[in-house]
């Protein structure tokens, strides 16, 4: 679904992020961990195209499975292409009721409420609060509505910057069965980046580990995973 | 020597009809970590709100001070209630970007200047500002500016600035969204330390963290309060376990995290 | 060099060298003319290391200092009709300009800006007190950004307009026709070489008053402030008090200038205190780099040399020039001058850098 | 300042040029007046140099821009006398920039020719004042509108000194001669909100409306005041400000009929007028129109050439001495250099708005008004006058 | 009575010119942030397209009903390209923006002054817009009547895309964050344009209509600047309900002030006024709160 190939990008003229490649199939989960200030949210936005690559490929999946270089692609058109991303920061259009929050993606989608309906199925605490001004709401509550507002836009590929920040256990729970179960029944390729790796290497098949801005690990989730993965972020 | 720090009596607060804190007894008592657990939208950076000043309510917070006896809270400024010896922290840290470890410290020490003082430049650091540089790691960054710290480095420079400041009640609103397991480990031992002669209360989502690191939690629910008591109390409370801790997950299912964070 | 800058040493050998151009290559270089009117331009200098402080490190982009020049120049120049009037028909006579506009009594506010003494507290005085208040009653609120700059070219604005009504304040026309200077005529071109050596003498002196503020533990906390406000409120300080200091610092700047000012152009009216000059004011900083020391200083000269310069040159399609440039400088240099600089240090520094990496 | 050492004049007469100083607002918003003023003096200098010259010298203008502020004003003046040594200045129209300008003439001893009616009570020896002083415009309108029975005015003016200052003058006139005074109120420069006003106005009911509003205020209270329903014939208006310039802008039909006081209008009926307004819109174009200031502003260079012709020398004190009884035979009729106050003579005309955007006098003075800048000769303006 | 009457009407129909002219800015300076000083220069701009489109056009009624559209288009066009030149890069330093599009008012000026002469020009009234129909006891201007309608029509359409529409929406979100907007689907370039296109259309609007009451000069426009500012800052950034309301109680203040002292302490006054307001409401009227700290 996505190949990063020898991806560099950071702010300005300084690289974060070096020489990073990594690859997620069809309906695959990947998580990407590292220390805080690794570089995970810096790859992150190099791919949903809020940062300028400054070598290096990101290379996108056609419906028909060839893929295709999007490196110069402006954001909101990866959006059309199929990338859903709920960044960091429990993030929402602070002036917007959190219903305008949903409808502003569902816009100009056929069976657009249906798509709402669904997602608030998922997140009953939401229907309770759509006419509240989504700048009102409580950190939790509005980084359910970033993810809710992700999958309205039936995405193929999901990238996630620390979703679970600040939601109370029982719906991380449910977040994370979301994801499993999406990525199980075919159409959805997740790109995970967590910094609790019980959740992370739960949900994900495969994992990467940033430090300082490079690739140090990558491999399957699953016996002794733990283990390798804080081997790797060990400075 | 748990003495009471501070004291919630019976706070609401309402905001345009709608009760975000209804009805809130909270006692916070030095030598603790008290956690403020609960359902998204249950109230608890509500509370935190109220208690700071951010937002109105009725009710009463009197903040005890050994030997000087209780003040009232309600209806002070926010520079007055952080005066008062009331230190809060926010979730995204906002330490200040274009200074550096030691000025952002040197500032939070000194808000009782003389306006002599202020105007005369910094001869050398008070001694408090070192120690705290000490205490919260960042020794080796004092001349560094606080917008390229790390971000659990800047939320250690939050605590520490409430620290040199002479807080003796701190509110922490989540101080390990976003850490690394090894930084919530710190965070958590820091906390410790510091709770010795002050009173903390943070506010967590982390179930691990507040297993490992908490001396009392208080679980809010829609404004009131749902169960307090110690860890394993309120873990067993199956109303605790319906809306917030979930029933599809067990223990052993929490495992892999817990030894992630062990 | 800015390292050296930076340094004690640094900072008496800028001293030493910007008194050497003021107090001695200026004076030698320049017609009597010419130098009246760099004291014109210093005295902008002066409003601009003012603004440098409220806005560049404070944040508060004071649209209206014309107020505040207007108030000091106005005060100054009442002294200076009143002694005019003094001199020329005794004590307790009305300046000539009220007798035009038929005032035959001279009105009580007058009366006690014939002493030196208390004018000069006056203008040291009022606007600071004004800008204290206004600062209260705006910062307590937590007025801030461009609701403040909107806020405070209104002000401007309705000051000017005040003004203009009061007949007995000079009205539309202002004052002017001023002939002594506590008590040395100004014809005299030496008595004008004084006026612009008391420029010169009080840009200095700001400066190093700015350069003071910046380094103390004020000067942090004021760019906290600026950075963080709420933030530093939850540390316990009263932002609004932090931000005050700076304002009415800003404020007795711009009337001192405005007091020097009215000898040295010998005409104060609203038309140099209403919003575009307030705006002037502002875009010699901003060109300058208001951030920096000197940025404001240097920007503010160079506006009004490049007003002058242009305006002689081009008479009649000067605005465009003028236009573009504030266009394309603030466009394209966003710390201003005092950003050339480093820029160019960048620029030398980073092929070097490249090869390295490479 | 005689008293003093003034500047030495720096005026180079050994060329076979000699320099002047125009100095208008080319910017802001007085260039809209004084771009005007500006080409009436290019006109004048351009004749004169075509018939030789001034004293065999050919005229170099040195152009200045006063940006409608009076520091500007101010400093170009003492620019172009120190710097650029003119022989004299032509220009300026606020009374502000007059102000301005008179302490640099009179300490660097030079001269500026003013070619604006304004409020009077002043008289330099540095200034030559071409335009109307207040007997010689505001008086006459207010004899005007006596003698065709008017009983009470409703006085609306702009507020600055022009206007403030001719009202005291309408006020004095007025309570000597009966006439009843029912509001007076000024509006801010450039202020386009006048339906508190006209409403005022118009519920006042008086017989006529004195009008001192400046430039593009009068825009608004003209279609203000026609659409309430207030007619020239009802209640006329009485403008000072507005000239042929200004009747463009305003709209002919928000305006027809209403009344003006000048001293010239390009209806003007003698030679002199009709080469000047032929020889104007032959150099800035046939939509072109003249208009009093521009052309007292014409007659200000002649002026000036007549009285160093006079002199025979360039040199300021020379040509204050000879300035007395210099006369030009000018497009409103010969005017006079009054040499003790400066002033011209100058002939009064009523004039009424037509349907050409043009104004055409319906009266005149019995010949030219010798000026009275402090109405010495009025006994009800007692109370007016100053010691200059 | 009379008086009365025609005070109230004085201080609505004032409050309508000003919130036309104000209209534009509660997008551009209220949504967006952007201090653009060269608003007034926009209305100068809708003035001349009146003047222009009556020349080419003749009578005064259909060139009327022809310039607003066309002064919609003509100030939008110039929005444009002042948006895709300079503003763009400008958006994380609004306050520079103010300081830059003054230079671009400086210049404009200019240009009219080049193109169309100094003097003011005259744009004629329609035939039917002429005189004034009693209400009342009092005679109201039909050209205010006319004007106090297109600000209704304006402000309504203008709430209704804002709060209704998709397009207002996006406007409101790309607003409200950049970044995330873009990440949403919104091509927040598209969207920052159109804005500041609907924005500079309206001034480009309130410039054929205020012909039929003021001058039409290049230093038209300028004169409502500080005042539309005023009531965008009282109104509360970015809501237009606010800055109607401000706009008829600044209008109905300094009508009223008038009647009873001048026109220029009129002014002063309304400053007072807002100064004192903002100690009850330091935000503007109606204000959109949120939690977050900046
Ligand atoms: N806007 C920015 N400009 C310049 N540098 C930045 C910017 N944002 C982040 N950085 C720097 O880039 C580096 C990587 O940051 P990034 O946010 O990608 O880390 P992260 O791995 O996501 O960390 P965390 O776990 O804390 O979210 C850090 O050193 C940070 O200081
Ligand atoms: N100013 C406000 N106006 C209206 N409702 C508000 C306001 N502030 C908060 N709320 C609501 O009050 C409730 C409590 O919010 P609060 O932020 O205190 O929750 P919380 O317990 O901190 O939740 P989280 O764990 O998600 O951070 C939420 O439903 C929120 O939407
Ligand atoms: N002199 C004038 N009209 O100001
Ligand atoms: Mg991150
Ligand atoms: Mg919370």
């Amino acid at each position: 679904m996505l190949r990063l190939r020898n991806l560099t990008c950071g702010y300005g003229r300084t690289p974060v992020v070096h020489d990073v490649s990594l690859d997620i199939g069809a309906d695959e989960v990947v998580a990407v961990m590292g220390h805080n200030g690794a570089g995970k949210t810096t790859l992150l936005r190099a791919v949903v195209g809020l940062i300028p690559v400054m070598s290096g490929t990101i290379e996108l999946a056609r419906p028909d499975g060839t893929y295709e270089t999007i490196n110069r692609r402006p954001a909101n058109r990866r959006v059309k292409a199929g990338m859903a991303y709920v960044p960091q920061g429990q993030q929402c259009f602070a002036h917007l009721t959190a219903g305008e929050n949903l409808r502003l993606v569902a816009d100009g989608r056929r069976h657009g409420k249906t798509l709402i309906d669904t997602q608030l199925d998922r997140f009953p605490a939401l229907r309770g609060l759509l006419n509240r001004q989504a700048g009102l709401l409580s950190g939790g509550q509005r980084q359910q509505l970033a993810i809710a507002r992700a999958l309205i836009t039936e995405p193929r590929l999901l990238i996630l910057d620390e979703p679970t920040e600040g939601i109370q256990p029982n719906v991380v729970a449910e977040i994370e069965s979301t994801i499993v179960d999406l990525a199980r029944d075919g159409g959805l390729s997740v790109l995970l980046v967590e910094q609790h790796l019980g959740f992370a290497l739960q949900a994900a098949a495969r994992f990467s580990v940033l430090r300082s801005g490079r690739v140090a690990s990558t491999g399957a989730t699953g016996d002794g995973a733990v283990e390798r993965v804080r081997e790797a972020m060990a400075i | 020597m748990s003495t009471t720090a501070l004291t919630c009596k019976n706070i609401e607060v309402d905001f345009d009809g709608f009760k975000a804190v209804n009805g809130v007894d909270l006692t916070l008592d030095r030598g603790e970590v008290h956690f403020l657990i609960g359902p998204n939208g249950a109230g608890k950076t509500t509370l935190v709100d109220a208690i700071t000043g951010l937002a109105r309510y009725t009710g009463s917070v009197t903040k005890d001070t050994a030997g000087k006896g209780a003040v009232e809270l309600r209806g002070k400024k926010v520079h007055h209630i952080a005066r008062a010896g009331i230190g809060r922290t926010f979730q995204t840290a906002t330490v200040f970007e274009n200074l550096t470890v030691a000025q952002n410290l040197d500032i939070a020490a000194g808000a009782g200047r003389s306006p002599w003082t202020l105007l005369r430049r910094r001869a050398h650091l008070p001694a408090n500002v070192t120690a705290v540089i000490e205490q919260i790691g960042l020794h080796e960054h004092a001349d560094t500016p606080a917008g390229i710290l790390a971000h659990g480095q800047k939320q250690w420079l939050e605590i520490g600035m409430l620290l040199v400041g002479d807080a003796d009640v701190l509110l922490l609103d989540e101080p390990i969204a976003g850490m690394g397991a090894d930084e919530r480990e710190t965070t958590g031992r820091l906390l410790h330390d510091i709770a010795a002669t002050r009173a903390v209360a943070v506010v967590e989502h982390d179930m691990d963290f507040m297993r490992a690191f908490a001396s009392r939690v208080t679980v809010l629910h829609a404004g009131t309060v749902l169960a307090a008591g110690t860890v394993d109390d309120v873990s067993n409370d199956p109303r605790v376990q319906e809306v917030y801790l979930g029933t599809t997950h067990t223990e052993s299912d929490m495992e892999p995290a817990d030894a992630a964070t062990a | 060099m800015t390292r050296f800058l930076a340094t004690r040493a640094g900072i008496w050998t800028g001293f030493a060298a910007a008194a050497l151009v003021l107090f001695g290559a200026a004076p030698l270089l320049l017609s009597g003319f010419r130098l009246g009117l760099f004291a014109q331009f210093l005295c902008y200098a002066i409003v601009a290391v003012g603004i440098g402080l409220a806005w560049g490190r404070g944040g508060m982009l004071t649209l209206g200092q014309g107020v505040f020049f207007g108030m000091g120049a106005y005060l100054m120049a009442m002294h200076m009709k009143m002694a005019d009037a003094e001199f020329r028909n005794g004590p307790g006579s009305v300046p000539d300009f009220m007798e035009l506009a038929g005032i035959r009594e001279l009105p009580a506010y007058w009366a006690p800006f014939s002493s030196p003494a208390f004018t000069i507290a006056a203008i040291l005085i009022v606007p600071t007190a004004f800008a204290v208040l206004l600062g209260f009653a705006v910062f307590k609120r937590r007025v801030k950004g461009a609701y403040f700059a909107i806020l405070s070219q209104a002000l401007a604005g309705a000051f000017a307009i005040l003004l203009i009504g009061q007949q007995s304040m000079g009205g539309f026309n202002g004052l002017s026709r001023f002939r002594y200077f506590f008590g040395y005529n100004l014809d005299d071109p030496v008595n004008q070489q004084m006026l612009y050596f008391i420029a010169a003498g009080v840009l200095l002196v700001v400066v190093a008053v700015a350069l003071q503020l910046r380094r103390s533990r004020y000067g942090e906390l004021l760019v906290a402030v600026r950075d963080a406000e709420e933030r530093v409120r939850f540390l316990g300080y009263d932002a609004a008090n932090i931000k005050v200091v700076a304002y009415a610092t800003a404020a007795l700047f711009a009337s001192v200038a405005g007091a020097i000012f009215v000898p040295v152009v010998g005409i104060i009216s609203p038309a140099s205190i209403g919003i575009v000059p307030s705006i002037m004011f502002i875009l010699g900083v901003a060109i300058g780099g208001r951030a920096s020391l000197v940025g404001p200083v240097v920007g503010a000269l160079a506006v009004a040399a490049a007003q002058t310069a242009l305006s002689e040159q081009f008479p009649s399609a000067w605005t465009y020039a003028q236009g573009l440039l504030f266009i394309v400088v603030i466009a394209l240099l966003p710390g201003g001058i005092a950003s050339i600089a480093a820029a160019t240090k960048r620029f030398r520094k980073e092929p070097a850098t490249a090869e390295a990496t490479a | 300042g005689e008293e003093t050492a003034a500047a030495e004049s720096c005026v180079d007469t050994s060329g076979d040029t000699i320099k002047v100083g125009a100095l208008n607002s080319l910017s802001g918003t007085m260039a809209i007046s004084e771009t005007t003023v500006r080409d009436a003096i290019y006109l004048a200098v351009d004749e004169i140099n075509a018939a030789g010259g001034v004293l065999d010298k050919k005229i170099e203008i040195v152009a200045e821009d006063g940006a409608s502020e009076p520091t500007v004003f101010a400093e170009k003046a003492e620019k172009l006398i120190r710097e650029d040594c003119v022989a004299s200045v032509f220009g300026g129209w606020t009374s502000a920039s007059r102000k301005a300008m008179l302490p640099v003439f009179e300490d660097n001893d030079s001269l500026l020719y003013y070619p604006v009616q304004y409020e009077g009570l002043e008289a330099s020896e540095n200034i030559f004042y071409t335009g109307a002083t207040t007997n010689q415009q505001i008086i006459p309108a207010l004899d005007y509108l006596a003698e065709t029975g008017v009983k009470s005015l409703y006085l609306v003016g702009s507020d600055y000194v022009f206007p403030r200052t001719a009202n005291a003058i309408i006020n004095a006139y007025a309570e000597a001669h009966g006439i009843e005074i029912l509001g007076e109120d000024y509006v801010t420069l450039g202020s386009t909100e006048f339906s508190t006003i006209v409403n005022q106005v118009k519920s006042a009911g008086a017989d006529a409306v004195f009008n001192t509003l400046n430039g593009d205020s009068n825009v608004a209270f003209f279609r203000e005041y026609a659409n309430v329903g207030l007619t020239a014939e009802e209640m006329p208006v009485m403008s000072v400000s507005i000239a042929e310039e200004e009747v463009g802008g305003i709209g002919v039909e928000n305006i027809e009929g209403q009344l003006a006081a000048w001293n010239y209008y390009q209806t003007v009926d003698s030679p002199a007028n009709t080469t000047f307004v032929e020889a104007f819109k032959a150099e800035y174009g046939a939509d072109r129109v003249t208009s009093d200031p521009m052309e007292a502003a014409y007659n200000s260079v002649y002026l000036w050439a007549a009285t160093v012709e006079k002199a025979g020398s360039f040199a300021v004190a020379d040509v204050q001495a000879a300035a007395d009884g210099v006369s030009f035979d000018s497009p409103e009729g010969t005017v006079v250099i009054d040499g003790e106050n400066h002033h011209v003579t100058k002939t009064a005309r009523i004039g009424e708005i037509h349907a050409d955007g043009l104004l055409y006098t319906v009266w005149e003075s019995e010949g030219p008004i010798d000026p009275d800048p402090f109405l010495d000769g009025y006994d009800w303006a007692a109370d007016l006058q100053v010691s200059n | 009575m009379d008086l009365l009457v025609g005070q109230v009407f004085t201080g609505l129909s004032t409050g309508s010119i000003l919130l036309l002219a104000a209209l534009g800015l509660s997008l551009t300076f209220g949504q967006m942030g952007v201090i653009n000083m060269a608003h007034g220069e926009f209305i100068m701009a809708g003035c001349y397209t009146a003047y222009v489109t009556q020349q080419l056009v003749g009578d005064a009624g259909a060139s009327l009903l022809i310039a607003l559209p066309v002064g919609f288009l003509v100030g939008g066009a110039m929005g444009l390209i002042l948006e895709a030149v300079l503003i763009r890069h400008l958006y994380h330093r609004p306050l520079d923006t103010l300081l830059v599009t003054f230079g671009v008012g400086l210049v404009l000026q200019q240009v009219a002054r080049d193109v169309f002469g100094a003097p003011a020009v005259n744009v004629t009234v329609p035939e039917a817009l002429r005189g004034g129909v009693d209400l009342l006891g009092t005679t109201v201007p039909k050209t205010r009547l006319f004007i106090l309608a297109l600000a209704v029509v304006a402000v309504t359409a203008v709430t209704l895309v804002l709060r209704f529409t998709p397009a207002g929406r996006r406007i409101r979100a790309v607003v409200g964050n950049r970044d995330l907007a873009e990440t949403a689907g919104i091509s927040s370039r598209a969207v920052d344009a159109g804005t500041f296109f609907i924005g500079s259309g309206l001034a480009g609007v309130a410039g054929v209509a205020l012909t039929l009451i003021g001058s039409t000069s290049p230093t038209t426009g300028q004169s409502y600047l500080v005042d539309a500012f005023l009531v965008v800052v009282a109104g509360g950034m970015g809501r237009i309900k606010g800055a109607v309301v401000a706009a008829v109680a600044l209008g109905t203040f300094q009508a009223v002030f008038e009647t009873y002292s001048t026109a220029s302490l009129a002014k002063v006054g309304v400053f007072i006024v807002i100064v004192v307001f903002l100690q009850l409401r330091p935000q503007g009227l109606f204000t959109l709160r949120t939690r977050s700290l900046a």
